[in-house]
């Protein structure tokens, strides 16, 4: 499943930059987030509990940067491991300049795996639209604290 | 709702059965304990002490095993034990191959060892005292996994890029042959007009038993034997392939089914699961019982064989004669091959379809892909060949502007060419198919077909009439295995069945099939009462397959349309014997010939004098309990043993010619369906099924098969579709997602008969139970036809759910690039 | 004060006139409660999803499919399966029906489908052919495509059923 | 089959209910159980606490009000619904309600717990939007009432938050309204659903093309306009096994202008 779009920023690119791989910052914007392991700085742990209406989605994500060129490129590595359910996510962004902010180019790449990745097809990708989303909200307010901050 | 004509048949055979039971719909005898809730099926059956098999299945289409940690598992509350690849792989040999190399190479255990190559596939079981709690500790089993790429289309399977499954073969490709008869040069020089249809594709299915795999399974530490309790319904094959694996000779196997909730093919290949049950119960010290559940079920067992046929000619004259044809057919087998690459030549029973052409080549190649095993189902591997002949019936009639029926009737092997030696030297044994076409129309109403278009046409509506005409070849000659392989020494069939007069008269027959609903019970009992002139009441037949009564051959089970002929063979055979028997021994007593003596009425009696009569009570007892002073050279024992054994000769392996079925029962199938233009949705409106399978012993059965037959025909030609994602995921691994047919899915239907007695069988009959495909290709044509209109797409799916009738409504153009038509 | 929260409960039932008590797990679905732990097994299961409808009981004179309930929400109600439908071996209108029409093969979805037969029956006892359809739109038949279902159930009503 | 470990409680008061839900964060309200606990069965959601709603006779009942407007207890399952006089008088209710999966679902299934469910491909969630219904969220502090149009948050996810219980859903008077979908065969999961009524300006809710119902407001009642105008919602439907997204979005606008042309037979 790709998921792909653009976003725009009030804040100069190394203020964006900044939030992108400020691992805190990060653990803000990811929904569920119980704990979050920084193992060094270009691999993470989180344990996330996926808050959907009918129970919680469970899973351990081990994220990896995989390439960086400051500052306006990075990529990432998402492996995901729960019950009933394995997530591969590969993301990348590119920022650029827009009329005196940012804008962030994005683009992801999810793969479910095992039970839940086939039984819930239909389910599936209005959920990771509607995760992304959120995470792109959540990231919008990080953006802005770390500029009033 | 429904409308049942049964039209008076149209040749009867007298025959020497058909005074008695036989011919007649005698109630059942399995319907009183299955209608109270009274039968034993697989998962009902308990022992004290037993423990929950549950499978830790991959995530992964593809994927390396790094590691399996048991550990976790095995702390957990209520945990008796696990298994592992690894230990398996320790404990037994890989399951034989079927296939010459490379697919002979291939290593398959009965669990994934190193790689996993579908999703679903059992990598570890668990064992524990309640199913929650395996469920549970399963999850706590640690599988480290390295993703592969994925290799989920056929038609990638052999491109360089792809992954290769199994290394130790070395490629995708695990079996390919070459068929050629006739002179194809020959016929493309003659024919007026050459067809070409660059892709055909048979959707991935299974006929989805309602109740899913399972056992039960105790060891003997004592014997060394283990006692399953199974739904499997080839125990024979099971063995072949267990026996070896787990290094014990087969009477360590003792295989027990009773009820089986359905099979249809799909409960043939779970030996790998049995396999681990056993190591468990042995690893265990106690019965273990597995049930898989309808995911697990959709996940990892006995998909359909997948297939596509590629770059497909057809030689034809202007009036519609087909000379021949010539096409590759890619055969997709799923990760493993558990009875591929057997569909390989399983389709040449079938060659010609049911039409006279004589040139024919079809090169077949068989690919594994990362997707749940094939394995047979329905109409196995006959089904998808006779797809793509009626596909080219219809195709060729259309694009020559020739009438569909017209073109069928033309070509049809006649009722005078029967028996009819086939171009591969397969015997056509009887049958008039243009007389059950006639009467398929009839019953469906084609008359008013143009009517019934027009009043269609007026509510906005597209109709379109199909027919779809099989064969369901029955009693295989296994000798067709060493077309596959040479080295193989199977051939021929057999069935067993035992008869016996016990103690105080009773009857009891004992089979060794496995029957799912085919009612071997009664039609049995039928044959048995009639040939010893008692009451079907007075015959017992024992309900299930137990590998100890001795009733058992190499090819016992249920499966490839035989017990009419196999099974009904076994039986009438050791009747024969019984019967005889009673004669000896009521001559004895009486002091007369046996040729004096008749069977009538429960009693041995004197044809001339009836009154001088024993109750067959007396002869049982007599045998069996009081029995001083016979003769001695009295050789009765009123227990009569008969193998079946039909009449083959191996084929001959280099011209790849030989007969290799005994009886060919014929369908012939009529659909109208009514489709909205606007979404591409449709409905079946009216269904005509004519079935002839020879002499019907109960012909309630025989209509209870062809029903049951049709509509998983006409759920395959509309919903169900096993489809993976590239990954490899299953996007239906549930009945939410797998649609098969509920009851407001179902057509009005009405059927039809014809008894064309077969030459070839003791009572005329023929096997039969498979021809429902022919539903899948009645549906196919009546969309075709629904759609000539609208830019005369080519259906080219044998699954066609609403997405792809719309897709060929707003897009006819690219299906017709499939076909092109050169004028010679 | 709110009820405590349990994993585990005594409940009691009766099933097919007979009262059954028994400790039971919370998460334990009813249809294993009936199969395992009371050993009825003539309800059967057919999907993971609620699908096929061969777990069908009537509960407390209600339709439903036992695998989409938990055994506790059972406590105190009264349970009919397809082995309580006989009387002293007699079959009930509807299960003959099934076997003068050959409405069974395999057998398997037989109990889900006579509880649904049943059901029907009772609250409707002249069904039309669209009404017997939708009453077994949920229990899925794999062997006999329905048709012969549609007559039997046609036939116990006491109509008449074209041959 | 074989669910995880899962504490239960049947309360029998609303107020437990809630205290219950407000205890344990990992809680999950059970109304029929017809798709949560399918859910559980395939692992995919593990609720650590069911709070059985069954006890709680507050929760149930369909009542008709003078104005006119239709108060459903969210317990009331869709036979109940199905066979209500009083729901009679919003006829498109039990008409929907007869189309939901089968018998033994209709007699145990509830309408809040198919709203609660929020599943993409149920009924319910399309229809209460374009009917206008208002649903009443009961917690710890006062109710509050949200316009179904705001109830539907995402999949499985609705304005219902921790803590909180849906108490009732009111549906206002009117009769002109359409429901039209193409399942899959004749009675399966929906592909594409829609809604429409025509009680004060068309208002359509698609089915099954996102998260949530998506509302669409057409100028006209006549079928080029609202097929206009599901064309400009600019829907990013979900492709699957049953549909493409193109083809999710085509069949939109058929059923979406289906819904309209009988709620304007009705209207009539």
């Amino acid at each position: 499943m790709k998921v792909a779009g653009e976003r725009g920023f009030e804040a100069p690119r190394e203020a964006v930059w900044r939030v992108l791989n400020d691992p805190a910052a990060m653990a803000a914007t990811m929904p569920g987030v119980e704990s979050f392991d920084v193992h060094d700085d270009r691999h993470w742990r989180a344990n996330v509990k996926i808050p959907l209406g009918l129970g919680t989605l469970g899973m351990t994500m081990d994220l990896e940067k995989t390439e960086e060129r400051e500052p306006d490129f990075a990529s990432l590595a998402i492996k995901g491991n729960g019950v009933g359910a394995i997530m591969n996510m590969t993301t990348a962004f590119n920022l650029s300049d827009q009329d005196g902010g940012t804008k962030m180019d994005w683009e992801a790449e999810v793969r479910i795996a095992g039970p839940v990745g086939s039984m819930g097809q239909r389910v599936l990708q209005p959920i990771v639209n509607q995760q992304v989303q959120q995470v792109l909200t959540a990231l919008e307010e990080q953006v802005r604290k770390a500029q009033a901050g | 709702m429904t409308e049942t004509t049964v039209t008076e048949p149209l040749v009867v055979e007298e025959t020497e059965t058909r005074r008695g039971y036989a011919g007649r719909s005698v109630p059942r005898k399995e319907d009183q304990r299955l209608l109270q809730g009274e039968g034993v099926f697989v998962d009902d059956v308990k022992r004290h002490n037993m423990g929950f098999v549950h499978f830790v299945r991959s995530p992964y289409a593809h994927a390396k095993i790094r590691s399996v940690d048991v550990s976790k598992a095995l702390e957990h509350p209520g945990v008796l034990g696990t298994l592992t690849g690894e230990e398996a792989a320790l404990l037994t040999d890989p399951f034989f191959q079927i296939s010459s190399p490379p697919g002979a190479h291939l290593r398959d255990f009965c669990l994934a060892v190193g790689k996993a190559r579908f999703a679903g596939e059992p990598v570890a079981a668990v064992v524990a005292t309640t199913r929650e709690t395996a469920r549970d500790a399963a999850e706590l089993v640690e599988v480290e996994y390295e993703p592969l790429a994925a290799v989920t289309d056929a038609r990638r399977a052999l491109d360089d890029e792809s992954p290769v499954l199994h290394d130790e073969a070395g490629t995708n490709l695990t079996w390919e042959g070459v068929y050629e008869w006739g002179d194809l040069d020959a016929a493309f020089a003659e024919a007026d007009r050459v067809v070409k249809i660059s892709e055909l594709h048979v959707d991935r299915f299974n006929s989805t038993p309602l109740e899913c795999n399972g056992a039960l399974v105790e060891y003997n530490r004592g014997t060394g034997q283990w006692t399953i309790i199974t739904n499997n319904q080839f125990p024979g094959f099971a063995a072949i392939m267990m026996g070896p694996a787990m290094r014990v000779g087969l009477d360590k196997l003792r295989f027990v089914t009773q009820d089986i909730g359905g099979g249809f093919g799909n409960k043939i290949t779970s030996h790998p699961q049995l396999v681990a049950c056993c190591l468990l119960a042995r690893k265990l010290k106690r019965p273990v019982q597995w049930t898989e559940w309808r995911t697990d079920f959709h996940l990892s067992m006995s998909h359909g064989n997948e297939r596509w046929f590629e770059d497909t000619e057809v030689a034809v004259k202007e009036d519609g004669t087909l000379l021949g044809f010539r096409t590759t057919a890619l055969d997709d087998a799923g990760a493993w091959l558990r009875y591929e690459p057997l569909g390989g030549v399983i389709w040449a029973q079938v060659t010609p379809g049911m039409y006279r052409w004589r040139n024919i080549r079809l090169d077949f190649k068989q690919v594994v892909t990362n997707k749940a095993p094939c394995s047979p189902n329905r109409g196995y591997s006959r089904m998808q060949h006779l797809w793509f002949t009626e596909r080219i019936i219809d195709i060729v009639a259309h694009e020559l502007e020739l009438d569909p029926v017209e073109v069928r009737k033309r070509n049809y092997i006649r009722a005078e060419d029967m028996p009819y030696e086939t171009p591969n030297g397969c015997v056509y044994d009887s049958g008039d198919y243009a007389q059950m076409l006639d009467t398929a129309l009839e019953l469906v109403g084609y008359d008013e077909l143009e009517t019934r278009r027009a009043d269609a046409e007026a509510r906005g509506r597209l109709l379109g009439l199909g027919i779809g005409s099989t064969l369901d070849s029955g009693t295989n000659n296994f000798g067709q295995s060493r077309l596959i392989n040479p080295e193989l020494q199977f051939s021929g069939n057999n069935e067993v069945a035992t008869v016996k007069l016990d103690i105080f008269g009773e009857i009891v027959v004992t089979l060794g099939t496995t029957p799912q609903g085919q009612s071997h019970e009664t039609t049995a009992a039928q044959v048995v009462a009639d040939m010893l002139g008692c009451s079907i009441d007075d015959v017992n037949v024992r309900a299930g397959h137990d590998s100890y009564w001795n009733s058992h051959a190499g090819f016992s089970g249920t499966y490839a349309s035989q017990f009419a002929v196999t099974g009904l063979g076994a039986v009438r055979g050791a009747t024969e014997l019984l019967a005889g028997e009673m004669k000896k021994l009521a001559s004895v007593v009486l002091g007369c010939s046996p040729d004096d003596i008749e069977l009538a009425e429960g009693q041995a009696r004197m044809k001339a004098n009836p009154e001088a009569a024993l109750p067959f009570m007396a002869l049982g007892a007599i045998i069996n309990a009081n029995n001083a002073g016979l003769p001695e050279d009295l050789d009765v024992t009123l227990n009569c043993r008969y193998v079946y054994r039909p009449p083959f000769q191996p084929p001959d392996v280099e011209r790849k010619f030989g007969n290799l079925t005994l009886t060919y029962a014929a369908q012939v199938h009529a659909a109208i369906v009514e489709v909205d233009p606007e979404t591409g949705v449709y409905e079946i409106v009216d269904y005509a099924a004519v079935d002839d399978c020879g002499v019907r012993i109960n012909p309630q059965v025989v209509e209870g098969q062809v029903m049951g037959a049709t509509a998983q025909a006409i759920g395959a030609a509309t919903h169900e579709t096993f489809t993976y994602d590239e990954d490899g995921n299953l996007l239906t691994p549930n009945f939410y997602d797998y649609h098969v047919p509920h009851a407001l899915d179902m057509p009005p239907l009405r059927t039809g008969y014809l008894e064309s007695a077969s030459p070839f069988t003791s009572m005329g009959t023929k096997g039969m139970g498979e021809g429902g495909g022919a539903g899948i290709h009645a549906v196919c044509a009546a969309l075709q036809d629904a759609l000539r209109e609208s830019g005369n797409p080519i259906v080219y799916d044998s699954c066609n759910p609403y997405h792809r009738v719309w897709e060929l409504l707003s897009d006819p153009e690219s299906s017709r690039q499939r076909v092109n038509v050169e004028s010679r | 004060m709110a009820a405590p929260v349990v994993t585990s409960q005594t409940i009691r039932v009766e099933v097919d006139g007979t009262t059954y008590e028994r400790e039971v797990e919370t998460r334990r679905l009813l249809v294993h409660f009936l199969r395992d732990d009371l050993d009825l097994t003539g309800t059967h299961i057919g999907c993971d999803t609620g699908n096929c409808g061969a777990c069908s009981v009537i509960v407390d004179g209600t339709l439903l499919k036992s695998c989409m309930l938990l055994a506790v929400q059972a406590d105190g109600c009264s349970i009919e399966t397809v082995e309580g439908l006989a009387e002293d071996g007699q079959l009930s209108e509807v299960q003959q029906a099934f076997a003068d029409h050959h409405g069974l093969q395999c057998g398997y979805c037989t109990p889900g489908m006579l509880m649904s037969a049943t059901a029907l029956l009772r609250g409707n006892p002249n069904p039309s052919d669209e009404e017997i359809a939708r009453a077994i739109q949920g229990n899925i038949c794999r062997c006999t495509g329905y048709w012969n279902i549609f007559k039997a159930i046609k036939a116990a009503s006491g109509q008449e059923v074209p041959e | 089959m074989l669910l995880s470990e899962v504490g239960y409680v049947r309360p029998e008061t609303l107020e437990q209910a809630l205290e219950v839900l407000a205890e344990h964060l990992g809680a999950r309200a059970l109304a029929g159980g017809q798709t949560l606990i399918n859910v559980m069965k395939a692992r995919a959601a593990s609720p650590e606490v069911l709070v059985d709603l069954g006890g709680i006779p507050e929760l149930k009942g369909i009542e008709l009000g003078a104005d006119g407007t239709l108060e459903l207890g969210p317990m009331t399952t869709y036979s109940e619904l199905i066979a209500s006089a009083e729901a009679r008088a919003r006829p498109i209710l039990g008409e929907v309600c007869a189309q939901i999966a089968d018998v033994q679902v209709r007699n145990r299934g509830t309408v809040g717990g198919n709203v609660c469910a929020s599943d993409p491909t149920n009924h319910l969630p399309p229809l209460l939007t374009a009917l206008g219904a208002e649903l009443t969220v009961a917690g710890s502090g006062a109710e509050r009432s949200v316009p179904a149009s705001e109830f539907f948050l995402g999949v499985y996810m609705t304005a219902v938050g921790p803590g909180e219980l849906l108490t009732k859903i009111s549906i206002p008077p009117g009769r002109a309204d359409g429901f039209a979908s193409v399942p899959i065969g004749v009675d399966g999961t929906c592909i594409v659903n829609a809604a429409a009524s025509l009680n004060g300006g068309a208002r359509i809710a698609l089915g099954c093309v996102g998260a949530v119902p998506v509302v669409v407001e057409p100028e006209s009642t006549e079928a080029d306009a609202v097929r206009g105008a599901v064309r400009d919602a600019g829907l990013e439907p979900p492709s699957d096994v049953h549909a493409s997204a193109d083809y999710r979005r085509h069949l939109a606008e058929v059923v979406a202008a289906r819904a309209v042309q009988q709620a304007s037979e009705r209207a009539a």
